[in-house]
């Protein structure tokens, strides 16, 4: 579903990632694993588009969006929520969502009533602003937002970051429901076995490249790969 | 010094008020947006009341000028960004700050070219070149017209801002443009109509200023430094910072003309550096 | 950071000497010119140490200079002090001046130092504006130049006051190199890219911008000084913020930064100005399109520009200097 | 204006640099500086003087006998002075003519006086430069700022004005008008009973002062404004209906800007030393060939610029060649112009000219000025001049 090959990209003079393979089956979970400063998030951003591509390509859908900008990727259906989260502060929880709703849904949509039924403690919480929100309600809001724009893939950086661990199983849970569903998920991921739990597939990174993929199954039982470039 | 006395003060403060901000609010916005300090806003402001001036002699009459100048000013301020201030984005205030500076001098030049350099000025519209009776006093009706104006464009943009989709893409954008793009909301367009809109609002200042004001080939250089103050007084990129800082600027110096005249000509500057000095971002800066 | 580099070095001699040539064999006006470029390159140069080094963008150049013109001219021609005494305390009134609005506005960057600097000196040209006693907008006169026969100049000369012009330039370009390679520019570059790191390493950010600015000041104050002896007169026009802008046009012009830059960008902008202004009333059109052209073409200026190609072509030496243009940019 | 004649110097110096310094030295020819501000606030000022100098020495058909230099003061003193240093030093010419403000007059004024080249000032109306600051060398065909107002000061009083509340902007020539008026006025037994000074350049609103001065309760408003502030006063005062009389310095209802004023400016009454409409032949004449040549009606500046150079003339007539002997004829000029009698005073050489109280009124659908008065020969205090 989504393919990238190749891809090389960085932040002005300095390169981050040197060649790149990925390959994300529809419908599955997959974790990109690895240390600090890797390049994880440098490669999510250069999915959606924040980051130029300098070279390889990004296949979504049988469509090319290597040079496309982030919007039109966005449209295309990759809905992104960030480590921070990025909720708009100046915007109500309301807006924040109808912000994200695109002006002709197609056929099953994500509707403000779906997602407000996904994550009730977004409904009492609806007037209030973005700013006022506690972090555990910022991440629902962030994945609340992100699946408003009907996405065909969720891109997650760190959701549990930062977070509580009773919050953290509910972003779990909430995720687990979202996979039953048939969701395909891309999930950057220092938690271990917040990870191992949800993914199906697993790429592990390092200075910019993939240097181990396999099923979340094999990880589990493969110590020499997780010590190695996860540190664990 | 009787009541009627202060309502007309009253008055002529939130007249002058309102022309500042239509002035500053296109300035304010377009930094808060595209984080870009257009100088040359002050230049369109020049152009809308020479423009209006020229369309007022060709068709005689004030309400044509009052509409077609504003377009005018928005395709001349389309051309700018085309050519200039899409490619200035990334550039850093100081390059923008220079680059819009220059143009200051080019559309100077333009104006003694096409204008010549004697003041011209603009009769207002027949149906409001009297006075009308309000709160007791007589008051130009022209002057209630800015008012109105001013009024009704602050209202138009809160209510835009504040309860509709496309206010709701702005003040996201604002704040985080990269996550509102990242949503699918195409911020390059949003940009560039927020950018009209708000050369628009300067070519509509500066014709329906020039019945009062007249239309000098300085007026751009001249209004520009009133229009920074309320900005950065209110805090760059905020509606409700320019609507704070021109009703402070306007009422100040306004009563300042009349009750401290010797310091009037300070008064601004001097409110200006104890804002800065007390608040550095301005009253209400703008989030992000 | 600053350093003198081989190609500064002779660029700045290459400059003086050309000014000094073009005042000894052009005619009588190349001389007016000169002075002109010498007073417009002092006042870039004092800016540059600020807005190149310390990254702050003065729109108060202008009054700084003139608060020591005023104050040598008070002294001199209203009070009847001695001329060099005058001059020390105009310079004074400047280093002052220019302190406290540094020390003030401390806590402002970008476009609201660019404001708060505005808002001082337009304050000061407000107050000389409006003073009755010093002729208000329509200045004053009877100012007279300093008395150097006793080492045999004759400071009415034009040629002599042009070369004595040209000797406070360098004199003003080494004190401020000199000031800035130390490591009180060192700091002051520090500030400029991180000021929250040199908080952290105990440096009193505020008070370190504010003695750069008071430093600048005083070599404002020189232009001021000569401005006031070069006319004999004096008016607040000295002080208005466009004067300000200009020394800005001329410092990008140049190049941010590299304190050789000013002295080039006031030679091009003042020769540009005069050449154009011969052929037409509308070279305020030029001037702005150079300055949109030179900002477009990278934002180095003309010095920093071959200063940038030179380097390219000796990378060797790659170390030692890397153009301001792109930290501002 | 200044375009050709550059244009025209140009071409003559690119192509017979060696024939025109040979031209110019064998006809004794009179080179004249023209100093005048043709970019900024007042570039309409200096054109409209340029225009006038020209049409008269082109009118006496004495173009062969005048070379003229021209230089742009850009309303900049230190600019104005280098520029004259450079028309004294370099192009050496034997007059100077023009300086619209008194800042550019006051930095030139100790030069010209050292390097006695004469000035003929075509409108700086400082009145220090024909008093106290005086020179043999600087000879003012404009006016002074006291000589516009006082006339109407004492005719206003006499007139039945018992108070007057009076505006002007906060700078020199403001407060010059101003205390002149205040001065005439009060002599003849008025009184001013309130008094305000504007920001120079910044006032972009009148409404607060004008409030203030209706509030007053004066018999009268007298103001001195010109150029876009006087645009801004008169269509301001015009528009908020004010019933108490607009008097003023003359400038305030130029010809130049009474078209924008539009119908505000019906009814005031003002002084000045020129008005187009003044029903002599030799004002008619002029305003003929005025018009003939620039297709546009005279403003008073271009009467400035026109007499500055029939003074010029005069005194080249009476046998001025050089510096020297034009500086000792300029203060003898006398002859009736465009704008009638005047002469040069040798006590203090500024001009005496008749002042004109006037009204601007709507004649055949066009505003027009209506003499209601005329003071005759006004003549400045010598006020501490030593030549």
């Amino acid at each position: 579903m989504l393919k990238v090959s190749s891809l090389e990209s960085g932040y002005g003079e300095t390169q981050v990632l040197h060649g790149v393979d990925m390959d994300i089956r529809k419908g599955s979970v997959h974790a990109l694993l690895g240390r600090n400063g890797v390049g994880k998030s440098t490669m999510l951003k250069t999915l959606i588009g924040q980051l130029p591509v300098r070279r390889g390509r990004i296949t979504f859908q049988e469509t090319d969006i290597t040079a496309l900008p982030s919007y039109a990727i966005a449209r295309h259906g990759m809905a992104y929520v960030p480590e921070t989260r990025d909720i708009f502060g100046a915007l109500t929880v309301r807006e924040n969502l109808q912000l994200a709703s695109r002006l002709a849904p197609s056929e099953g949509a994500w509707s403000m009533q779906d997602t407000l039924a996904f994550f009730p403690n977004l409904e009492k919480r609806l007037n209030n602003g973005g700013h006022q929100l506690s972090g555990g309600e910022q991440q629902m809001l962030a994945i609340g937002r992100a699946l408003m724009t009907d996405p065909n893939i969720l891109i997650l950086d760190e959701p549990t970051e930062g977070l509580a661990p009773i919050i953290i199983q509910q972003i779990f849970e909430k995720l687990l429901a979202l996979k039953a569903r048939g969701m395909t998920i891309l999930l950057v991921e220092q938690n271990l076995h917040f990870a191992l739990g949800l993914a199906d597939d697993i790429s592990l990174m390092s200075r910019g490249e993939i240097v181990w993929h396999g099923t979340s199954e094999t990880l589990a039982h493969d110590t020499a790969a997780q010590s190695r470039w996860l540190g664990v | 010094m009787d009541l009627s006395f202060w309502i007309l003060q009253f008055l002529n403060a939130m007249q002058y008020s309102m022309l500042l901000f239509l002035l500053s609010i296109g300035l304010t916005v377009i930094f808060g947006l595209l984080h870009f300090v257009n100088l040359a806003h002050a230049s369109l402001y020049m152009m809308g009341a020479y423009i209006g001036i020229s369309v007022a002699a060709m068709t005689g009459s004030f309400w044509a000028a009052f509409f077609l100048a504003p377009m005018f000013v928005t395709l001349i301020g389309a051309v700018l960004y085309f050519t200039l201030i899409d490619r200035m984005r990334t550039a850093g205030p100081m390059n923008q700050v220079l680059v819009t500076f220059g143009l200051i001098f080019v559309f100077l030049d333009l104006v003694r070219m096409g204008w010549g350099d004697i003041a011209l000025g603009l009769d207002g519209p027949a149906s409001l070149s009297g006075t009308t009776r309000l709160l007791g006093v007589d008051y130009p009706a022209y002057r209630l017209f800015i008012i109105a104006l001013g009024l009704g464009v602050m209202a138009t943009m809160w209510l835009v801002l504040a309860r509709t989709q496309i206010g709701a893409m702005i003040r996201a954008s604002v704040e985080n443009t990269n996550m509102a793009a990242a949503l699918g909301i195409n911020v390059s367009k949003l940009f560039f109509l927020v950018f009209c809109f708000g050369c628009a609002l300067a070519g509509l200042a500066g014709v329906a200023a020039a019945p009062i004001l007249s239309a000098t080939t300085t007026m751009g250089i001249t209004i520009l430094i009133p229009t920074l103050i309320v900005v950065v007084i209110g805090g760059l990129g905020s509606l409700e910072g320019a609507i704070v800082g021109s009703v402070i600027i306007g009422f100040m110096e306004t009563f300042g003309a009349v009750m401290i005249p010797s310091f009037s000509a300070v008064l601004t500057y001097a409110l200006l550096a104890v804002v800065l000095i007390w608040r550095p971002q301005g009253l209400i800066p703008a989030r992000g | 950071m600053f350093y003198q580099t081989k190609l500064r070095s002779i660029t700045l001699i290459a400059a003086l000497i050309f000014l000094a040539c073009y005042a000894s064999f052009g005619s009588y006006f190349a001389r007016e010119i000169v002075v002109e470029i010498i007073i417009l390159a002092i006042l870039a140069i004092s800016l540059d140490l600020c807005a190149g080094f310390g990254g702050m963008v003065s729109l108060c150049h202008g009054a700084m200079m003139g608060v020591a013109a005023y104050g040598f001219a008070i002294m001199s021609a209203k009070l009847g002090w001695p001329l060099f005494p005058s001059a020390l305390i105009g310079l004074f009134a400047a280093v002052v001046f220019s302190g406290l609005v540094g020390w003030v506005t401390s806590r402002t960057n970008g476009i609201f130092f660019i404001m708060a600097t505005l808002a001082f000196g337009q304050m000061a040209y407000t107050f000389f504006f409006k003073s009755r006693w010093l002729g208000g907008d329509d200045g004053f006169g009877g100012i007279s130049r300093f008395d150097l026969s006793m080492i045999g100049l004759e400071t009415n000369d034009s040629l002599v006051f042009t070369y004595i012009g040209l000797v406070i330039l360098l004199l003003a370009y080494g004190l401020t190199a000199i000031v800035m390679r130390s490591g009180f520019g060192r700091t002051l570059s520090g500030i400029h890219v991180n000021e929250d790191r040199m908080k952290a390493l105990g440096v009193n950010t505020a008070a370190h911008r504010a003695k750069a600015m008071a430093f600048s000041g005083f070599i404002a104050g020189l232009a001021g000084i000569i401005a006031a002896q070069h006319t004999l007169y004096i008016s607040p026009e000295l002080l208005i913020w466009t004067t300000s802008g200009e020394a800005l046009i001329v410092v990008i012009l140049g190049g941010l930064g590299t304190l050789v830059g000013p002295i080039i960008g006031a030679i091009l902008l003042v020769l540009m100005k005069h050449e154009i202004s011969n052929y037409t009333d509308y070279w305020h059109a030029f001037i702005g399109l150079v300055l949109i052209f030179t900002v477009l073409a990278g934002g180095r200026g003309v010095f920093g520009q071959i200063e940038y190609w030179f380097n390219k072509l000796t990378q060797k030496h790659q170390s030692t200097t890397k153009p301001h243009g792109d930290d501002h940019a | 204006m200044k375009n050709i004649a550059t244009k025209l110097a140009l071409v003559t110096g690119l192509c017979l640099n060696l024939g025109f310094t040979m031209i110019s030295t064998a006809s004794a020819e009179t080179k004249v500086g023209l100093l005048l501000p043709y970019t900024g606030t007042y570039a309409s000022l200096g054109n409209a003087i340029t225009e006038g100098f020209e049409l008269a020495i082109e009118e006496a058909g004495r173009t062969e006998e005048f070379t003229i230099v021209i230089e742009d003061t850009e309303m900049k003193p230190p600019v104005g002075l280098a520029k004259a240093r450079k028309l004294v030093y370099q192009d050496e010419v034997d007059v100077i003519a023009g300086v619209v403000s008194s800042g550019v007059l006051g930095a030139m004024r100790d030069f010209i006086h050292q390097s006695q080249v004469p000035l003929i000032v075509a409108n700086a109306g400082n009145n220090l430069a024909t008093g106290e600051n005086c020179s043999p060398y600087i000879v003012r065909v404009s006016f002074s700022n006291g000589q516009i107002n006082r006339p109407m000061g004492t005719w206003l009083s006499e007139n039945g004005v018992k108070t007057i509340y009076t505006l002007a902007p906060d700078y020199a020539a403001g407060h010059q008008m101003i205390d002149a008026f205040t001065e005439a006025f009060t002599a003849a037994g008025g009184e001013v009973i309130g008094s305000e000074f504007t920001p120079f350049g910044q006032t972009k609103d009148f409404g607060p002062y004008l409030t203030n001065a209706q509030a007053s309760g004066a018999d009268g408003i007298f103001v001195f404004y010109a150029g876009g502030e006087a645009i801004n006063f008169v269509k301001q005062y015009g528009s908020f209906n004010i019933k108490t009389p607009l008097y003023g310095s003359g400038f305030l209802t130029s010809p130049l800007y009474v078209e924008a004023e539009g119908d505000a400016a019906i009814g005031v009454r003002a002084s000045l030393h020129y008005i187009p409409t003044l029903d002599t032949a030799e004002n008619k004449a002029f305003i003929k060939a005025f018009q003939a040549k620039y297709n546009t009606m005279p403003s008073e500046y271009a009467v400035q610029g026109y007499d500055a150079a029939l003074a010029l003339m005069a005194a080249v007539d009476n046998g001025g060649v050089d510096r020297a002997t034009l500086a000792s004829q300029l203060p003898h000029v006398s002859y009736v112009g465009p704008r009638g009698p005047l002469e040069i005073d040798p006590a203090t050489n500024n001009i005496v000219q008749n002042i004109y109280i006037y009204d601007t009124v709507m004649e055949n659908g066009a505003l027009t000025q209506k003499i209601i008065d005329t003071v005759p020969a006004v003549r400045d205090d010598v006020a501490g001049c030593q030549m």
